[in-house]
């Protein structure tokens, strides 16, 4: 059999092995933790490994799963995702044995959504993906935890409804669950179109389009620390995996009668997602609203429906994704004990740890999209791909989202850099783990920035759905 | 025909009553009338195995999961559907179920799949044709389910595990240990 | 290679810098600055300096940069203000203040030295970063509004210019000339008139916002009054010709029918914007504010040189830039150096210091001077071809383009005055120390020589620019 | 033998009165048999198009969501009754302390 | 270029030198080197005059270029250097006059602690205004035209604690832009046609165009702006009247002798396009006769001596521009330069009765100073009898060249004013003499310390009085000497020396004596107050200059304020949007927030309702719905 799947069931085995683990030792059992990481680098190891690998791409079981170029990049997202948010909960005793276990039981949902090809492995995956998460949301007591939890289980079980009726619909049209196989031209298409409406909710629901995105303040603000960054970047690389394949190879052709929709869906997003971002005092809560923000850039990609979107968009997944991890490593620092973080805590961040602060910069920058770092360079080739689609439309409302957003990050850099009051001068301590993720993402979004050539070019070679004109 | 008119009844009565019912309770049982209703269907759609799947499954684990978390949670407390305190929630919720479900139910019932003409193929549904199948291309579906039930199961315990009242000061450096 | 030396430089001993402790920072700033300098004095000896890398092969995006006719003395007046501004700034101003100020110097550096369009806009934001944390960092609540504004108005016009960079790019690979953003390509390029004029829209207004030309001048008053007065010189006089560079290096080449179409109206708003200015710096009882208006008055007169569509005009606005931007600079450095001895602004609080500070009064007096325009230094040359060029396109405005120069004669004279001379009120100041008689004098000197030698720039500048709007030419060209 | 589009039909009404049911009802377990019943729902056309295609991925797939709604309500009522042990009703109103 | 660049460097040197090293120097030295320059660049000037009249050829000029001053657009302009005939009297002049005013400063300011700042102002003066007469191109002569105000608007402002002072000086700094500006247009102007600024380049152009074209008046006009505000013609004359704030012998060499008749170097200068130019030419002429008349009725009444002499000034710069007009050249030049011998005799005269009288300026505290100091009254007498034209003074020769050529080339009303002011100009010159030296002292005090100048400032005084005595004895040196500058280019054919009829020059001298008369009945006889006449109807406007302030305040100043405060208004307006713009998008988002309700069946609700949209929306564009 091909080495195809071997990051996934590499994963699998780590899953049982952490398990394991937790069963021996007693206490915390920090080892666990080991285990998943060692676990995510094996995994990433061999997604490297198989990037090069002839027999790739392959589509197993079916046509059920796919894995090409694309799915591996998305594979290398979501363990980047997982790294982080192991790494930043690393040190805080708050979050036990299960905490691993669970993170690799969503990233392999995660995976699956990236190479999922028919409709039951993008069920699974998505449910796969989501059910840890409610545990996790929920797993720091009857608190804001529980209340996130519980919103978000149930919000989650109601859209998955829709999104399996509607899959259901598209199975009567079509008659088929394969992605590759749907064709428009011989589909029911009434039917089809009642099917694609309700997966499409089903699908943005969980990237967080307006205007589904309600659960993700809540949630994202109730959530401890390390699952709120997961869920940002993790949730949205995966969503923005599924929406892509599932639209780009199944409906490739005409793409006239549903586009357009995904356009409005898109600017609407960006704006009300900026808007809402500038109101909040909260800092997790305000990267919610900035996450719906980039979750509309994202359907961006999406909506301009040519080579170049999709491009765009698994580019922008990554600096988006550094940017997150940096900031809610940052506010996990600051944060310490505390489950929240208001802007105007960050008050005097500069005296009492200048590079903390630096960092935090650099990636609110990297949001507003400022140059020479990532997410400028992301919004850049967003930018391009709305133009060359001729949809200038998306490329105002792109800029005017930003536009109305950049207040809202900057104002947080204006409290870290202004003098501080004597109170809060209280030197700050740096978990290692938390550092070096901070590190990475730093280094990766300047890096990003300064010389997003290879990124561009593996981003280009791996996306090349020839059939996108 | 007759059949499928009762049955859609029943079903429906079933639906309705999860909702309408006062108490958690009846709606559980509700519930159960419906899913039975919908095994009846399946069993009409040469689906025994999945027929038998949803008694088990539904009906019996679910269902008394359901019933007993029901008990557990509305032990002396009033269980009573608490008023509607969000204004328009009701009137919005029909009209846009309405709309949702009946333009959903018209497009299915205008439009029918298309239908082959030849017969069954061997073993349509029943026991050996779903095992063939689960334990055969599609296993890696089983196990995905596998690992779902997996998760539920440490989520239970995760979210039952007895909390300390105050949190624990973080030690950093207990997780270099 | 002198290219490089001029962006590595700063960029160096900007972490150098950060990276020392405080009170060596100023030290490591100075060497920096002239290091720099003397680095843009070995480009002065090389024809047309250019560095050509490949950036993102993929958009067609090269790092090109070329220090020609146009770019090359932009380029110095950078560096010299560089130097300038570190000399003149408080030795305990702290490192991070060295690391944003040397990182200014870097991206002013490559704005103007770029010819890709791409990294002409990468620069031409990254300048706005370390203004925002000079504005912030070192001034209090009012301060922080000011860097609020400046950064969002500013970020404002530039994201709608980002799409016309883009848009610009998309159109030409569509019209089957590959993806590029190098500016001479797209200058040959074909688009439909509406599309073009949006463009062109989206680009002015951007420039606009950075010069500033009125109306869209909102935050220059705050910034330039909230602001440390080393960091008010470079702004003023180097980041507010990034705005008419742009429209030189960009606009010019590309949009030439738009400039004829919409002359007329270019032409009425920018000679509002002239009596604005002016008429506002008669009005302020700041003397950093009367200064301020003052330069928006010029800055609008340099925006009628450009829109004159006249060689003259441009030619004089090239040399105009640089000759304000050393004049409004020194300006705002000794008003810096008489607010740190008075405390205040206010020129009702002060009169007579010309007592107690003959050497402050008379640098004082040279950059009034210049910046009214005395014929015989530079201002007066730049005006002069401005307005021999609105001549030829306009008379009308030409006539009063003069008018204004007799306002600010006015209103410059007023400051002095008010400042310098009348019966001494208050107890005298301190005069000038050596140290900063030292910078003070090169600055004067080159301002002189600019001043009878305007050609020693206008004759090195010509080439390129003609060779702008000679690919301006195909399209109406200029007279 | 039954109309198969029909059923179509009731499973979509049933699907209706389900998220009406998540909608309304104030009980949060009364929403979450709501939401389970919009599964119902589904799984049910999934099999009625798998009959009338003679395929039987869709009885696979309604296998598959059975089983996955196992897991989820076990999930759910763990998470239901961790929220609600301390609280007096089961009103899920109550829980709206993250807003704005 | 034979010797020019020294004549202009030498005093710039000076001013730089002092400037620099003010603080070393010893109390007098600085006075003595700047006079030193001067003094020497006056004979340099005499040495290189010498080889313009050898000069070979037809036209006398030493021309060269010293380096480009801009190139790029349209034909190069250089920084050219011009030595003709014209330019030679003017040299000599300036750095004549010059030397002996700085000579006699050495007295004046000798116990002033700004003495060598007042020393290197006065070098720098004299750098910018031999800029200015040996410019070779519009350009050069602007920069030293407006080098020139520089220098003016510093030696005005000398006293910068006096806030009369400073005011007199913005006045006439900006006044002078005023004319700059003007400047500046004419020579844009002609450079759009003639692709060059160069004097012969346009001269040559001149010769060959016809006149009387829309846009020879335009530029000849554009210019004569500028020479009206230099030379204060009306009705831009204000900022001379206040210049005499300045130190005597600023007023004496730049604000009477030098200076002032910049215009009228212009104007001859450009000669040749006056020819094109006939409207605006008679418009110079009437303006100077009006000037003239204007000026000497206010002088009529003044109670400050130096007032007196500035508006008498301004009367003889009405009589230069009436010859401009009549296109009596040489007859302007020569009336220069006896003006520039006399009246700087009078103001160097006038301020050793300053310097004696202790600062006193008041008519009213003078008289009887005749016999306190006879060198100063001997020639404070000479030049007065010169200016008012007596034969066989200076003045005489020089106005009557004036008047008689007005009369020959048929203006006879510009002639009558003229004759007219001649005898107003007797009068209140005569006025002015005996208020000052004869009559009874009308304060004893002053009197009693008054004491004759010191021999630095004496005898340049006597000196330019001799030169008032005999200076209309160079009108025949004068007219062969400018013959070659004005015959070059076609244009002046009245440019020579012409005497005028025998009547009119009976009728000049005749008003001049009876006002003589008069005068002297009036305030050494009756001996009148100096108030005297000030307080009724036409003598308290003569006395305040006709209110010509207030005019410009109304019709200029004001105007201008409105429009200021409109702006201003403008401006707030804009501010205000601007931050009103972020505050709204703001609120708006914290009014928007509330949306976020916090019930989840709200949330699922919005999910409900984005639903049904979007499958309504895909229903209609696959036209299920229609």
């Amino acid at each position: 059999m091909s080495y195809a799947l071997w990051p996934e069931y590499s994963v699998v085995l780590g899953v049982l092995v952490t398990m394991f683990s937790v069963m021996v030792f007693k206490g915390r059992s920090i080892q666990a933790y080991w285990v998943a990481l060692a676990t995510i680098v094996a995994s990433g190891i061999i997604s490297i490994a198989d990037w090069g690998l002839k027999g790739i791409p392959v589509s197993l079981y079916g046509h059920g799963v796919t894995v090409d170029a694309f799915s591996l990049v998305i594979n290398g997202l979501v363990l980047l995702a997982a790294f982080g948010a192991l790494l930043i909960g690393w040190n805080d005793r708050r979050y036990g044995p299960d905490f691993p276990v669970l993170v690799l039981l969503a990233m392999l949902g995660m995976m699956a959504l990236g190479m999922a090809n028919n409709f039951i492995v993008l069920f699974i995956g998505i449910e796969l993906l989501s059910l840890p998460l409610y545990i996790l949301a929920a797993s720091q007591g009857p608190g804001p935890s529980g209340e996130a939890g519980l919103k978000y289980l149930l919000l989650g079980a109601f859209s998955s409804g829709i999104l399996l009726f509607g899959l259901a619909l598209l199975y009567g049209a079509s008659g088929t669950m394969v992605f590759t196989q749907l064709d428009p031209s011989h589909m029911i298409l009434p039917l089809a179109a009642g099917g694609l409406a309700l997966t499409v909710v089903g699908l943005t629901f969980k990237l967080g389009i307006v205007p589904f995105h309600m659960w993700i303040p809540d949630v994202y603000e109730g959530s401890p620390t390390p699952v709120t960054s997961y869920m940002a970047f993790g949730t949205k690389v995966g969503a923005a995996a599924i929406l892509m394949r599932f639209l780009f190879f199944g409906f490739a052709l005409d793409a006239g009668w549903w586009g357009p929709a995904l356009g409005y869906l898109a600017v609407l997003t960006m704006v009300v997602g900026n808007l809402l971002a500038l109101a909040q005092k909260d800092l997790k809560r305000l990267l919610a609203y900035s996450g719906i923000a980039n979750a509309g850039y994202l359907l961006v990609g999406i909506a301009a429906h040519n080579i170049q979107g999709a491009r765009a968009l698994l580019f922008y997944l990554l600096p988006y994704g550094l940017a997150v991890l940096a900031a809610f490593a940052v506010i996990q620092v600051v944060a310490g004990e505390r489950e929240s973080l208001t802007v105007s805590d960050l008050r005097g961040l500069f005296r009492r740890s200048p590079w903390l602060a630096a960092f935090l910069a650099v990636s609110l920058l990297s949001m507003a999209g400022i140059p020479l770092t990532g997410g400028f360079v992301g919004k850049f080739y967003l930018i391009q791909a709305a133009l060359f689609s001729n949809q200038p439309g998306l490329a105002i409302g792109l800029v005017v989202g930003a536009m109305v957003g950049l207040a809202a990050y900057v104002r947080p850099l204006q409290r870290a850099f202004s003098a501080a009051d004597e109170a809060t001068e209280t030197p700050l301590h740096w978990p290692w783990a938390g550092s070096i993720v901070l590190v990475v993402a730093v280094i990766g979004t300047i890096g990003l920035g300064v010389y997003p050539a290879p990124i561009v070019h593996i981003v280009n070679h791996s996306a090349a759905f020839y059939w996108l004109h | 025909m007759i059949g499928f008119i009762i049955l859609a009844i029943v079903s429906l009565v079933g639906a309705f009553g999860v909702i309408i019912a006062r108490q958690p309770v009846h709606s559980a049982l509700f519930l159960v009338l419906n899913i039975l209703s919908l095994a009846v269907f399946y069993i009409l759609l040469t689906a025994e195995f999945l027929a038998a799947a949803q008694v088990i499954v539904y009906a019996g684990a679910i269902m008394v999961l359901f019933l007993f978390v029901v008990t557990l949670l509305t032990a002396g407390k009033d269980d009573r559907e608490p008023k509607e305190t969000l204004q328009d929630q009701r009137f919005w919720a029909g009209v846009l179920a309405v709309l949702m479900g009946g333009g959903l139910a018209v497009l299915a019932v205008k439009f029918p799949s298309r239908s082959i003409p030849l017969s069954l193929p061997q073993n349509f549904g029943n026991l050996h044709g779903m095992g063939a199948i689960l334990w055969g291309p599609d296993f890696i579906y089983l196990a995905g389910v596998a690992l779902m039930l997996l998760t539920a199961a440490v989520g239970v315990l995760v979210l039952n595990k007895p909390r300390p009242a105050s949190k624990p000061k973080a030690r950093w450096e207990e997780g270099e240990s | 290679m002198f290219l490089v030396w001029l962006m590595a430089v700063p960029l160096l001993g900007a972490i150098a810098a950060l990276a020392a402790p405080d009170r060596a920072a100023k030290g490591i700033a100075a060497i920096t600055s002239v290091l720099t300098l003397l680095g843009y004095a070995g480009l002065l000896f090389i024809s047309r300096a250019s560095i050509n890398w490949a950036w993102i092969p993929e958009w067609g995006i090269r790092f090109h940069l070329v220090a020609d006719g146009l770019s090359l003395f932009l380029l110095g007046l950078s560096s010299v203000l560089l130097v300038v501004a570190v000399f003149a700034s408080h030795k305990d101003a702290g490192r991070t203040y060295y690391f944003w100020l040397l990182l200014l110097g870097f991206s002013t550096a490559g704005l103007f030295a770029a010819v890709d369009l791409f990294v002409f806009y990468v620069f031409w934001e990254v300048l706005l970063i370390p203004v925002f944390f000079l504005l912030t960092g070192w001034s209090g609540e009012r301060g922080k509004k000011a860097a609020m504004k400046w950064l969002i108005m500013n970020l404002v016009g530039s994201f709608f210019m980002l799409v016309g960079v883009v848009a610009l790019a998309v159109i030409h690979s569509q019209n089957g000339g590959g993806l590029t953003f190098e500016i001479s390509q797209l200058s040959h390029m074909s688009m439909s008139s509406p599309v073009a004029s949006w463009l062109f829209f989206a680009f002015l207004v951007a420039f606009a916002i950075k010069a500033p030309l009125w109306p869209l001048h909102g935050w220059m008053p705050e910034t330039y009054r909230e602001s440390e007065p080393p960091v008010t010189a470079i702004i003023s006089g180097v980041l507010s010709k990034a705005g008419i560079y742009g429209i030189l290096r960009v606009m010019i080449p590309i949009f030439m029918p738009q400039f004829r179409e919409y002359q007329m109206w270019l032409l009425i708003v920018a000679t509002i914007g002239l009596l604005y200015g002016a008429f506002m710096a008669l009005r302020q009882t700041d003397m950093k504010m009367v200064t301020a208006y003052g330069s928006l008055s010029h800055m609008a007169m340099m925006a009628l040189g450009i829109f004159s569509l006249t060689q003259a005009g441009i030619l004089g606005t090239t040399f105009y830039m640089v000759a304000h931007g050393l004049l409004v600079g020194g300006l705002f450095l000794v008003l810096g150096l008489l607010e740190r001895r008075t405390g205040t602004r206010a020129m009702a609080d002060m009169a007579g210091l010309n007592r107690s500070a003959p050497r402050l009064a008379a640098y004082f007096l040279f950059f009034v001077l210049g910046t009214l325009g005395l014929p015989g230094l530079p201002g007066f040359a730049g005006e002069y071809m401005i307005i021999q060029g609105l001549f030829v396109s306009h008379v009308v405005f030409a006539v009063i383009a003069g008018f204004v120069l007799i306002v600010a004669a006015w209103y410059m004279l007023r400051v002095f005055q008010a400042v310098m001379q009348g019966p001494a009120r208050t107890s005298g100041i301190k005069d000038l120390f050596s140290g900063q008689v030292a910078w003070l004098v090169p600055l004067a000197g080159l301002v002189i020589l600019l001043g009878v030698w305007p050609a020693g720039i206008t004759s090195h500048a010509v080439p390129s620019l003609y060779h702008a709007m000679n690919l301006a030419l195909g399209k109406g060209g200029v007279r | 033998m039954i109309p198969l589009n029909d059923v179509v039909g009731l499973a979509a009404v049933i699907f209706a009165v389900g998220a009406v049911g998540v909608l309304v009802r104030k009980n949060p377990l009364v929403m979450f048999m709501a939401a389970e019943m919009m599964w119902n729902a589904a799984a049910l056309v999934f099999v009625a198009y798998a009959r009338s295609f003679h395929a039987m991925t869709g009885q696979v797939m309604a296998f598959i969501i059975i089983g996955t709604a196992a897991a989820e309500v076990g999930i759910g009522l763990a998470i239901i009754v961790s929220v609600y042990h301390h609280r007096h009703r089961l009103d899920i109103d109550e829980v709206s302390q993250l807003k704005g | 270029m034979q010797g020019l660049v020294e004549i202009l460097v030498l005093p710039l040197l000076g001013a730089a030198t002092i400037t620099a090293f003010k603080g070393l120097m010893p109390k007098k030295l600085p006075g003595i080197w700047a006079s030193l320059l001067v003094a020497v660049s006056f004979l340099l000037s005499i040495l290189a005059d010498r080889r313009v009249a050898t000069l070979s050829g037809s036209h006398h000029v030493i021309t060269g270029v010293l380096w480009n001053w801009v190139t790029g657009f349209g034909a190069a302009i250089h920084f050219r250097l011009y030595l003709d005939p014209l330019s030679a009297v003017w040299l000599l002049i300036i750095t004549g006059v010059g030397a002996l005013i700085h000579i006699y400063s050495i007295g004046y300011m000798h116990d002033d602690a700004g003495q060598p700042r007042f020393f290197a102002y006065l070098n720098f003066f004299i750098f910018s205004m031999l800029l200015l007469v040996l410019a070779g191109n519009l350009i050069v002569l602007l920069i030293g035209w407006a080098l020139v105000g520089l220098a003016s608007y510093l030696l005005i402002g000398f006293w910068y604690e006096r806030p009369t002072a400073v005011a007199a000086a913005k006045k006439a700094f900006v006044m002078n832009t005023l004319g700059d500006v003007g400047i500046l247009l004419g020579l844009a102007l002609l450079y759009i046609h003639y692709h060059g600024v160069g004097y012969p380049h346009l001269f040559q152009a001149f010769s060959q165009a016809k006149p009387g074209s829309a846009f020879f008046e335009w530029s000849a006009f554009l210019l004569y702006v500028g020479a009206m505000a230099k030379s204060a013609q009306f009705p831009l004359h204000m900022w001379l009247a206040d210049a005499m704030e300045g130190p005597t012998p600023v007023s004496a060499l730049i604000h009477a002798a030098t200076m002032v008749t910049a215009g009228v170097y212009l104007m001859t200068r450009l000669y040749p396009l006056l020819r094109l130019a006939p409207i605006t030419h008679e418009l110079i002429g009437a303006i100077g006769a009006f000037t003239a008349i204007f000026a000497a009725s206010v002088a009529f009444f003044q109670q400050d001596i130096k007032k007196v002499l500035a508006y008498s000034t301004l009367s003889q710069l009405g009589y230069m521009f009436l010859g401009i007009g009549v296109s009596a050249y040489t007859a302007s030049v020569f009336h220069f330069m006896t003006h520039a011998f006399f009246k700087a005799c009078l103001f160097l005269a006038a301020g050793s009765v300053i310097h004696g009288l202790s600062g006193e300026q008041d008519l009213g505290q003078m008289g009887g100073l005749a016999r306190k100091m006879p060198w100063t009254m001997a020639s404070f007498l000479a030049a007065t009898l010169a200016i008012s034209g007596i034969p066989p003074f200076s003045g005489y020769f020089s106005k009557e060249a004036i008047l008689g050529q007005a009369y020959n080339s048929g203006h006879y009303f510009l002639w009558g004013i003229g004759v007219f002011t001649a005898g107003m100009t007797a009068f209140y010159m005569f006025r002015l003499f005996f208020l000052t030296f004869l009559g009874k002292p009308r304060n004893q005090k002053l009197h009693d310390h008054a004491h004759e100048a010191p021999l630095v400032m004496t005898i340049p005084v006597v000196i330019l009085g001799v030169l008032a005595v005999v200076g209309g004895a160079f009108g025949g040196w004068l007219n062969g000497w400018l013959k070659p500058a004005f015959a070059l280019y076609p244009g002046a054919a009245h440019a020579a020396l012409e005497s005028g009829p025998l009547f009119g020059t009976i009728v000049t001298v005749a008003l001049a004596v009876v006002a003589f008369i008069v005068a002297f009945l009036l305030y050494v006889r009756r001996d009148t107050a100096p108030k005297a006449g000030t307080e009724q109807a036409p003598g308290h406007w003569m006395l305040h200059a006709w209110g010509m302030d207030l005019v410009w305040m109304a019709i200029v100043v004001n105007p201008l304020k409105l429009v200021g405060q409109a702006m201003g208004a403008v401006e707030r307006t804009i501010l205000a949007g601007v931050t009103g713009l972020a505050a709204g998008v703001q609120s708006w988002a914290t009014d928007l927030a509330p949306i976020q309700t916090g019930y989840v069946r709200r949330y699922a609700l919005s999910i409900m309702v984005g639903g049904v949209a979007l499958l309504a929306y895909y229903l209609i564009r696959i036209g299920f719905i229609s």
